[in-house]
């Protein structure tokens, strides 16, 4: 029978998870489904000292670089493509504000799988004999990867420790009210950030009726069992875009990389687009509907209209 | 028109590493433009592998990176980044391709910090995929700008593995890809030498002085001994880049008319 | 009529649930609410399906262009985007869905009005002149195909001398037009009304087509029914009670057909 | 020879229309309605309108008060569930509107026998009432093979209709979503009677999009002069699977319609007030319509 618990609470109460100090780690890579209204949310809030555990998703540590509230950062790659560096996030780092220990993209995805898995260690194939196992951010190098044997005598791989962050946040396409999540496209690393996390919270660009997941049960990324909170957030990835909706907001990236040159125009550029908002919806607003719906992807090209190239 | 640009020129001798059937892990730029002008000269069996989980599209356009939703038309599979890079370790990509910040002699790459690891005097984005296809592809290609800047002694960090200190050094490491097998510059195409694992120059653009390109390295240059002028791109290959693959020039600029 | 255990929209059911014809098919219009919800849906709906339960009877229920759809996964709201996702037989194109009147398909319409005259005839237009009207109403929507085409309508409205006419403002619906044989003459297929079921009373039609009490409702007395009529009024020559519902009818429409109250006490939005 | 595009601004398209011409109207009750159209022809201040429709609400409730309408012929108005349309019963119970009177069927008719290519249609609906009298295209006749009474509805031949849909290409090929609602096909009867056809949309798409399922291809571009794209351009009215009503818009216009004077401070904020539609949706704002989307995904 279904069950009549639904998991679809408001964003601040879903975002009460996540504590000063902890340690977080976000969906989405490039400029795409990145949780960015719940990124604003805990900006707003005035979230500190967090430690990212990332991979791809470089606008939530961006974002949160640049208000101050990341102190840590296990991660393999944050840049903006078709930009350049993440310059808050940079400038973290270079000054000595955020701590860094860096991974490859698959050697962080390992270590969040060993976590997910129940495992004390995951093997791999990347990353030995270069300074990424040799140089010592903030993590004791020792408890970070070894390079050890196959007890069965067939090879050498790099081992990597597990890696669980307390709370993982994710946005997605939809969701019913019991928490089974489906996606559209590219999944980025969702499911091993999921599996790994303590706390799992999911917004959402549409909320469906139960019998909608059913039909398609391939889609759905996370089950219910794995999801503890939905949030109900239409353009909840903006300025990221999300599959099957909506492309990312070019002229806002723009604007905010113009912005991140330095930070007390990255400061102006929050105090508009987050601390004057009251909410999302009056984000949304800010920005305008008819922005938004001029975004809206084809469903054949699946990216906006533009001239059609016939080649 | 006619008149054959630099980046014209890498993106050809790009696309001639493609062998046909290769299965290949593809980022943003001229990789991809070198993909789709292989897949649509000399090499139509091969197959891409892009890093965010989309797997062999027909896009319509030139994507803008590989996150861009213009890369997921016609894809027959799109999955996650772990499907992509799982691929890679289960020794299914035969080829990648790599940007970076930094190179030394044995085509180790920096794309993590320059200057000390922590507080560093510039941070970088990090290696993302860049280790894991240099580890654990077939073969890699770099591309890069050949000047001092890029062409290093001593890299700052070595998040990327090329050959390592040099012979046998991969094999100690259990890296299963056999390292970079050419590094495409704006000036001329290097490869090394299969006995040091030392980079050396093996064509150079037309116009170009093997001088001209020691100058510009921060390390001694090997020179092959069957050293060549590297192959003029053809009309069709011409064709494609200018007026099908990139006709807005994002990644190949044509010459100045 | 205190001491009753059932209420009217359930006596009046039980009624229509008597009346239906095996094999036939009836029409159920939708777009009110309240009060009017209960009789021109409510009750037809429950009683299809009462009849369908109680009496064995194959009878096919369209709302509109959906046909059959499923009681027991009725949405709680009846605005368009919930009954596209009702479970149903079929869902008809709209203009084809009138085609089962024009085709003599249809065997009930079940129908209503602001006014209806001693003959049947409906009014849904206007109250006063047509040109410059003291009421001006929704307009005849389907009702005129309704009274045309099906072999019967049912009437279900509220009776008083407001609604129960000598003569209508604006005769939208034919029901038995002015004299006996006007349909006939008309060459209009369908039978006409044939029953008008109210709050007070439930009505026939004589051989001329005139209304006349059939039954009154319990504790209803001839004085309160000519009262309430704005006609001299036929009462039927055995004129009896309208008969109650017996308790498996009850238990059948409170337990099984309508146990949230969606229809008979309009508990869809 | 390239295919034009048919694309055109709202404005553009609505600019179609002249002073004292037939317009045709799709949607019915108080769904998909071409509602973003309707403002815009407030806004471009039309007058003196013969509006016909076969089922409708707000729509012309709207064009009556917004004094654009003088001949009124559909089978019903109302508000939805909330009651009697006030515009319109003000302006008929004023004598200023005259009103043709149609059953559904008969409503239909018109348009059916237009978009067939015939004068008329047979019908028996109406014979014995009083709809002839006030609907001058119902006039009896005798059936020639039986001698039988029926009453021919004319054939109306609009001078525009303007439809509201889901998605078309630039050239004008224009769909609805596999889920809809019994695909509401008189719309393309509507459409098919008119002289201009105006479509607006959701969404103009690749003709990609439109080839990958022709079946749902309502009217190819052959039927089309223009579409324009109009997102949420059925709102308050509900768009099939893509929206549900803004009830409580509806029920503000409901209340504002109350009075004239209501009515008039009504339409200055949410009509003539405003540039365009985009304006108006940016007025509406993403609460109201993120609440009433009920599927916004390309994908099935």
């Amino acid at each position: 029978m279904r069950s009549g618990i639904s998991k679809i609470v408001p964003l601040e109460a879903a975002l009460s998870a996540v504590e000063d100090g902890m340690s977080l780690t976000a969906g989405g890579f490039a400029h795409s489904h990145q949780p960015m209204a719940m990124t604003r949310a805990l900006i707003r809030r005035g979230v500190r000292r967090l430690t990212l555990m990332g991979v791809a998703e470089c606008w939530v540590a961006e974002f949160l670089a640049a208000a101050g509230a990341v102190e840590k950062a296990y991660f393999s790659n944050f840049m903006f493509e078709g930009f350049g560096r993440c310059r808050r996030f940079v400038e973290g780092v270079e000054t000595g504000r955020i701590a860094t220990e860096d991974h490859s993209h698959f050697g962080m995805i390992c270590r969040l799988q060993a976590a997910g898995l129940g495992l004390p260690f995951m093997p791999l194939r990347a990353m030995t004999a270069t300074d990424i196992v040799e140089v010592a951010g903030f993590e004791d190098i020792t408890q970070k990867s070894r390079f050890i044997a196959s007890p069965f005598g067939n090879g050498r791989v790099t081992a990597v420790s597990p890696l669980k962050p307390d709370v993982a946040i994710i946005h997605a396409a939809r969701a019913d009210a019991a928490g089974n999540v489906q996606l559209f496209g590219a999944t980025s690393v969702i499911e091993e950030q999921a599996r790994a996390a303590s706390t799992v919270i999911v917004s959402v660009e549409e909320i469906v009726e139960a019998d909608v997941i059913p039909r398609q049960p391939e889609l759905t990324i996370l089950p219910a069992l794995l999801v503890d909170a939905v949030v109900h957030l239409p353009f909840g990835a903006h300025p990221t875009g999300v599959f099957g909706y909506y492309e990312h907001d070019a002229a806002y990236l723009g604007e905010y990389y113009a912005a991140s040159r330095r930070q007390d125009s990255t400061d102006a550029f929050f105090r508009r687009w987050i601390h004057d908002q009251a909410d999302h919806w009056s984000y949304l607003d800010a920005l305008l509907v008819s922005r938004l719906l001029a975004l809206r992807v084809d469903p054949a090209l699946g990216t906006i209209m533009t001239g059609q190239r016939h080649v | 028109m006619s008149e054959i640009s630099r980046d014209e020129f890498m993106a050809v001798a790009a696309a001639r590493e493609f062998r046909d059937g290769d299965v290949a892990f593809i980022g943003t730029g001229l990789p991809m433009v070198a993909a789709y002008l292989a897949k649509a000269t000399h090499a139509p069996r091969v197959k891409l592998v892009f890093e965010s989980g989309i797997i062999d599209a027909a896009p319509r356009e030139l994507a803008s990176g590989v996150g861009d939703y213009r890369l997921a038309y016609g894809s027959p599979k799109i999955a996650g980044m772990s499907y992509a890079l799982s691929l890679l370790q289960g020794g299914r990509i035969d080829i990648g391709f790599l940007g970076t910040a930094e190179i030394d002699r044995f085509g180790n790459l920096n794309s993590t910090v320059i200057g000390p690891y922590r507080q560093p005097r510039v941070r970088l984005p990090g290696s993302g995929g860049a280790n894991d296809i240099a580890s654990m592809a077939g073969r890699f290609v770099v591309i890069c700008r050949l000047d001092r800047r890029h062409f290093v002694e001593k890299l700052s960090y070595l998040t990327t593995p090329g050959f390592l200190s040099g012979p046998r050094a991969r094999e100690a490491a259990a890296l299963p890809g056999s390292g970079p097998s050419r590094v495409i510059t704006d000036l001329a195409v290097l490869g090394f030498d299969p006995e040091t694992k030392m980079m050396r120059v093996e064509e150079l653009y037309p116009g170009v002085t093997l001088e001209q390109v020691h100058e510009r390295s921060g390390f001694a240059l090997g020179v092959a001994d069957d050293i060549a002028e590297a192959l003029a791109p053809t009309d069709r290959q011409l064709h494609l880049l200018r007026h099908v693959i990139d006709p807005d020039g994002r990644y190949v600029v044509a010459a100045n008319v | 009529m205190s001491t009753r255990d059932y209420s009217l929209a359930e006596l009046l059911t039980v009624c229509v649930a008597r009346e239906l014809e095996d094999g036939g098919q009836g029409f159920i219009g939708l777009g009110t609410g309240g009060r009017a919800f209960i009789m021109a849906v409510g009750v037809p709906s429950v009683a299809a399906e009462l009849a369908r339960r109680y009496r064995g009877i194959d009878f096919i229920t369209q709302y509109g262009c959906t046909f059959e759809p499923d009681l027991k996964k009725t949405p709680s709201n009846f605005a368009d985007p919930y009954l596209l996702a009702w479970p149903s037989k079929a869902q008809v194109r709209v203009e084809e869905c009138l085609e089962y009147f024009r085709r003599g398909r249809m065997t009930v319409g079940f129908t209503s009005g602001a006014q209806i005259d001693a003959r049947g005839n409906l009014n849904t237009v206007c109250i006063g002149p047509h040109e410059k009207p003291k009421v001006r109403l929704v307009g005849p929507i389907a009702q005129s195909d309704h009274c045309t085409y099906a072999k019967y309508t049912y009437v279900l409205m509220t009776q008083d001398r407001r609604t129960f006419v000598p003569k209508l403002d604006f005769r939208s619906a034919l029901g038995h037009g002015d004299a006996p044989g006007d349909r006939k003459r008309l060459g209009v297929a369908g039978g006409g009304p044939r029953k008008v079921f109210t709050d007070l009373a439930i009505w026939e039609f004589d051989d001329d087509g005139f209304m006349r009490v059939e039954s009154l409702h319990p504790a209803v007395t001839m004085e309160a029914v000519t009262a309430s009529v704005g006609f001299p009024v036929r009462f039927a020559e055995q004129l009896v009670e309208t008969p109650a519902p017996n308790p498996e009818e009850l238990r059948l429409i409170r337990n099984e057909i309508d146990p949230d109250g969606l229809f008979l006490e309009a508990r869809i939005a | 020879m390239t295919q034009p595009t048919k694309v055109r601004s709202l404005a553009e398209a609505v600019r179609l229309i002249s002073d004292g011409d037939v317009v045709a109207f799709g949607g019915h009750t108080a769904r998909r309605h071409p509602m973003a159209a309707v403002r815009e022809i407030v806004r471009q201040g039309k007058r003196r309108l013969h509006v016909a429709g076969w089922n409708n609400g707000i729509d012309m409730d709207l064009l009556i008060g917004g004094g654009c309408v003088a001949t009124v012929e559909t089978s019903y108005i109302g508000i939805g569930s909330l009651g009697l349309a006030r515009n319109y019963r003000r302006a008929a119970e004023a004598g200023a509107i005259r009103i043709i009177e149609h059953s559904e069927t008969t409503a239909m008719d018109r348009f059916r026998a237009a978009s067939m290519g015939l004068p008329l249609l047979p019908t028996k609906t109406g014979l014995g009432t009083d709809l002839p009298r006030y609907n001058p295209h119902l006039k009896p006749f005798t059936d020639p093979f039986t001698g039988e009474t029926w009453l021919a509805v004319e054939a109306i031949r609009p001078d525009v209709a303007i439809i509201h849909a889901h998605t078309a290409d630039e050239k004008g090929n224009v769909q609805l979503d596999p889920q809809r609602w019994h695909d509401n096909s008189p719309d393309a009867m509507i459409a098919r009677s008119a002289k201009t056809v105006i479509v607006t949309v959701e969404q103009i798409v690749s003709e990609d999009a439109v080839m990958a399922r022709p079946i749902d291809t309502i009217l190819p571009r052959s039927d089309v002069t223009c579409v324009a794209e109009a997102p949420y351009g059925a709102h308050p009215c509900c768009c099939d699977a893509r929206y549900d009503y803004d009830m409580e818009h509806l029920r503000r216009y409901y209340e504002a319609t109350a009075t004239v004077e209501g009515f008039a401070d009504w339409l200055a904020e949410f009509v003539t007030g405003l540039e365009d539609h985009l304006a108006y949706l940016d007025k509406i704002g993403a609460r109201s319509l993120m609440g009433i989307s009920m599927k916004r995904t390309v994908r099935p």
